[in-house]
């Protein structure tokens, strides 16, 4: 069994892996940055360990030569990349198992094989699985585009080919679209991928987004932990999920997880895995691409299968067999996770940087939070604007939804703008309820982006005018000025 | 001693949605001649609520010029100007007499480097129409118009890094 | 109308006098003391001021001289002294007058007339209020306590003459006891007013503690807002108030507010005042003393008529009337106020000192908090053990009990124990559900002082399994060590 | 690699009652053959909460000596012993080898000031019973007995200031 694990990654994922790892009594080491000193990542480890002062350019989380090191020097087992990084780099799989560390995930012909898209195409058709018509080969020019466009038929989709998260991608519904759509798609894919190298597909138009999720252990044992339903999504960006999927019956739900573990058999995958579909109108579903690392929504296939995700990770890394066969997991009540981002919401979802100054979190049983910030954390354009995941377990759908709209109403962050309203517009909106809903909803069926409690509307017509009244000065302000936090941080650092 | 005085506040919204309180004393409120018990309380852990009549809301004051305010309530951005019928009915008036209507300026919600501008000065654009693309946190981010109107000047360029708040484009 | 306040008292109640004085435009001043240089109350203030060095081993808020000084070397217009302090302190009242500052009270003849308890129910006899049999001066020895008990018959209550708030008193059953007791009360009276004078009383076995609000201005207008039912104690120190009192049918609630109104007219009374009764089974009610002075327990009262005490305090005290009449009193719901003391209830109610690590407030409308402690706050031996009050209100007796409930069971404090089980425990009660609850209701009536929730006892065991498993490390600890929060201050402040 | 183990491990409280878990792995707990997903969080608000099945609670380990707790739950205390079923056996051996029981001292829960001593060496105590006089934040507190028996020495004396934690009084 491992004993020590360093967590290469920060922020929420750093302490719900930590929290797992420390359960398991595994010695956790976690990584300290210069950008984030005292981030509340690190209280959740046994032992920091500082990153070392680079030349390089590079994030601290990507730098692989470093982290590697750092577990070597520190004669750590094994490195867990969380999700996000280089959670899906073959590069970092290959370098830890050639520095004799454990990576968990899945081999680095595997990660190479599925982050490759057109790759990962070959090899879903390959174990029978449906895939869109598209690229063979990666698009070498925009008349290529073209062409195979005409061949397949517009709507078609530009991906990257090395690209997952809605990165790089473009929807090119007519010919005289194609020219910038492809720069576009090309430039966001070297920015985040480094890697320009896009192809094409048909596009699928207004689908559900569904992934099953899959443990394989290094034995040959290959099980899948049911449906998550991430269809609530805007710019490819997912904003809340649940599980299971209010799509599909036991038949569907019978032909994807089938589907996504004979993929995974027929690579001969190992460690937690997941497989994302895209299904449509008729009840056809496509493979759209494969995530070899744990999801941000992976909660709610805890909540409701009472399995720990992590736990399984490191068992499988450990070289332990599946404690569990697929008659023995069992599917309970209903999961929804709510992702909280620092995003202005009515500003068309721009980030909200800035300090936190105050956070009320909800109480209740069946109610769980995963976050990475306290009071005085600050929201930096460095990392993603993620606050926190509010995860909510009850018997049925309607039971979850109105138990995390009640759960929504008692959370409050200050200091920033969050997705809060938005989640409860989500949750209150009757497409959503009924749900019928597809990747189109966020953009089409919602009246206000945000809900608004009764009486707000008056309260905020109130409060400026006692704000007048009193002469009250802004909390916080626009202006360029030194905040108070801000200062003691300083103080303390430099 | 002060004397006792009573005045009318009125709070208008950026959708013209209007409310008229009277203020006694400085302190007492009345809305549709309905007492409001008012108190803004700073709770110990952090926390600003409102109470209005036992309904308790955490609430933010964001930023305040002159009589113009945003605000949270529970998180939703609200802007309301806080204007006595007096200078309600001059502000009206000015606005008759100039019928050109005010230049609007699009800031920048962040810092970010300008990536793409898709406008050009003189164009008619459309309230919620994309003006330009801001690259910020390794996302490429649509800047929309908070109006509808001509642009009337393009203050950055492609490629320009800015900071936040950062005028971009004046729209009249 | 006054401008400027300096408030001679610390705490939640400094925060709570604050809150309206600003509110109303008043510059609030407060005064900063070695004992706590960064509590919570000075935050609340418009301009802190410093308490100046001085040889006097006295408490700073019980020196009359350097308070005064204080508001006339800043020039401020009045001072209001809290409860507890110098709040009925006739000679504080005095001192402002002649120092030409306004105390916010009634005048110093007047408290005088009240604090001396046997004055006291000289004046209640004239008004026409039933008081209980007893002295009509000082015991100058044991033997006339005996003289006088034998007379008025056992069992008697020994109070102090300059007392209130259950110190000094000593309840005696048979002769034999006397002697102890009256020994035990002087010593106690001493200690705690620097006045050992006691007399005794028909002592009322098992009655209600029942109490009046009562305002009157300047300019002869005193009106009552209802009573307050304070029977829940334990050595007469109030837990838990509500309003209305539940014991009450129209008729007694009509004597009895009489009865603390002619009192308030015959004294001439100004200002805010309580007028404290016994109410015996047989629905005869005495006189126990009138309390010059804002009560801990104002907010229920606050809660049921919508009215601030606080700034009719103010306006009296500016020279304003009375801005509503008798009969615009109304009368709305109920409410009950939590006091939520640092003790160890399970340990016999013993202070339980110690630092604020973290605080969960309940959440919700008509839910309202005074507190005067932040994380980080300690708890110490110079001051009362508040950590807050919570008061709640609904629409019935049975509403707000439920609401109440749920709002503790939202209540949470890290690092200190606290009465919040005690409180769930009175709510859950059978005989305080009933209303038929007197004074003796707490030693007597209740089976556990702590209500456990449900599955409470095995987390525990659970928890210390786990601990075991894990060898965790304790949070806090009674052995002596240095703890981060108290060197934090510290370094701050040395 | 560790090998799989499975351990038995009761907790027995103050009044005898008993939960007794097994334990595989150092982390997979059972009670009564039901499993517990048992998890301790440590929250960004300073606390700590324990969550079984679902359940949460905010908890606080207050101290440890060896294998005994004392714990809050909801703010509630609660002691237990933590044991395997051969330490368990043994200590009931020792117990009935040694009738006379052990020596409980009664210790002052805060600082303060010995007012009064009721009680004299030699004389049998009921549990509940007050033994002594504390003042305290101004406060005269009684200390009650914790335990029946007999007092064998009062270690403070009337007027003595005491420190936290000072042992007053020994019964046996």
């Amino acid at each position: 069994m491992i004993q020590s694990l360093l967590i290469a990654n920060r922020g929420e994922i750093a302490i719900r892996i930590a929290r797992t790892a420390r359960r398991m009594g595994v010695v956790v080491y976690a990584v300290r940055t210069k950008k984030e000193p005292d981030a509340l990542y690190l209280s959740a480890a046994d032992v920091v360990v500082d990153f070392p002062d680079t030349e390089l350019p590079v994030s601290e989380f990507l730098d692989i030569g470093a982290l590697v090191k750092l577990a070597v020097d520190n004669e750590i087992e094994a490195i867990h990349p969380g999700y996000g990084f280089l959670s899906e780099n073959a590069g970092f799989a290959a370098a830890c198992k050639k520095a004799g560390v454990i990576f968990i995930g899945p081999p680095a012909d595997v990660i190479d094989a599925m982050g490759d898209k057109i790759k990962a195409r070959a090899y879903a058709m390959e174990s029978g699985v449906n895939v869109p018509g598209g690229s063979k080969t990666p698009l070498t020019s925009v008349d290529e585009a073209k062409t195979l466009a005409e061949k397949i038929g517009y709507p078609v989709i530009i991906k990257a080919t090395a690209g997952g998260g809605g990165r790089g991608m473009r929807i090119v519904s007519i010919p005289g679209d194609m020219q910038l759509m492809f720069s576009q798609a090309t430039s966001e894919a070297q920015n985040a991928f480094g890697n320009a190298s896009v192809y094409i597909e048909k596009y699928i138009e207004n689908p559900k987004h569904i992934e099953v999720q899959i443990v394989a252990d290094n034995h040959g044992n290959v099980i899948h932990l049911g449906e998550r339903e991430c269809s609530v999504q805007r710019k490819h960006q997912k904003l809340l999920e649940e599980a299971p999927s209010p799509a599909l019956d036991s038949r569907l739900r019978k032909k994807m997880t089938s589907a996504a573990v004979a993929l995974a058999k027929s690579i001969k995958y190992k460690s937690l895995g997941t497989v994302e579909f895209l299904l449509d109108k008729n009840g056809d579903f496509y493979f759209m691409e494969m995530n070899t690392r744990l999801q941000v929504e992976h909660p709610v296939t805890e909540m409701i299968t009472g399995l720990d995700l992590v736990e399984l990770q490191i068992l499988i890394a450990s070289g332990a067999k599946l404690p569990v066969k697929q008659q023995e997991v069992k599917f309970q009540g209903w999961a929804i996770e709510c992702r909280i981002n620092a995003e202005d919401v009515q500003a068309g979802f721009v980030p909200s940087m800035g300090i936190i100054r105050g956070i009320r979190l909800p109480q209740g049983n069946n109610i769980r939070i995963d976050t990475g910030v306290r009071p005085g954390s600050e929201i930096t354009p460095f990392f993603d604007s993620m606050v926190a995941k509010l995860i909510v377990h009850a018997d049925s759908r309607a039971e979850v939804i109105e138990k995390t709209l009640k759960a929504l109403r008692q959370f409050h962050v200050k200091g920033v703008k969050t997705t809060i309203p938005f989640c409860k517009a989500v949750l209150h909106n009757p497409l959503f309820r009924s749900g019928y809903f597809d990747t189109s909803f966020v953009e089409t069926a919602m009246d206000s982006p945000v809900h608004r409690e009764p009486q707000e509307e008056f309260l905020a017509a109130l409060l400026s005018v006692y704000a007048q009244t009193h002469n009250t000065t802004p909390i916080t302000s626009d202006e360029v000025q030194i905040d108070p936090w801000v200062l003691k941080k300083r103080i303390r650092n430099f | 001693m002060k004397t006792t005085n009573t005045k009318r506040l009125i709070a208008t919204g950026k959708n013209k949605e209007r409310y008229s309180f009277t203020v006694k004393n400085r302190y007492e409120y009345n809305y549709k001649k309905e007492k409001l018990v008012v108190e803004l309380i700073d709770e110990p852990d952090g926390f600003t609520i409102l109470s209005c009549n036992g309904v308790r809301y955490p609430v933010e004051i964001v930023s305040r010029r002159q009589n113009h305010y945003e605000v949270l309530v529970n998180g939703v951005g609200y802007s309301f100007a806080v204007e006595t019928p007096f200078s309600l009915n001059r502000n009206k008036l000015l606005a008759s007499l100039n019928p050109g209507g005010r230049v609007e300026t699009i800031t920048s919600p962040m810092p970010g480097k300008v990536l793409d501008i898709l406008v050009e000065a003189g164009q008619q654009v459309q309230k919620g129409e994309p003006l330009l693309i801001l690259e910020a946190m390794k996302m490429q981010n649509s800047i929309l118009s908070t109006v509808s109107g001509q642009v009337v000047k393009i203050t950055v360029a492609k490629d320009e890094n800015v900071a936040k708040g950062a005028v971009l484009i004046e729209i009249k």
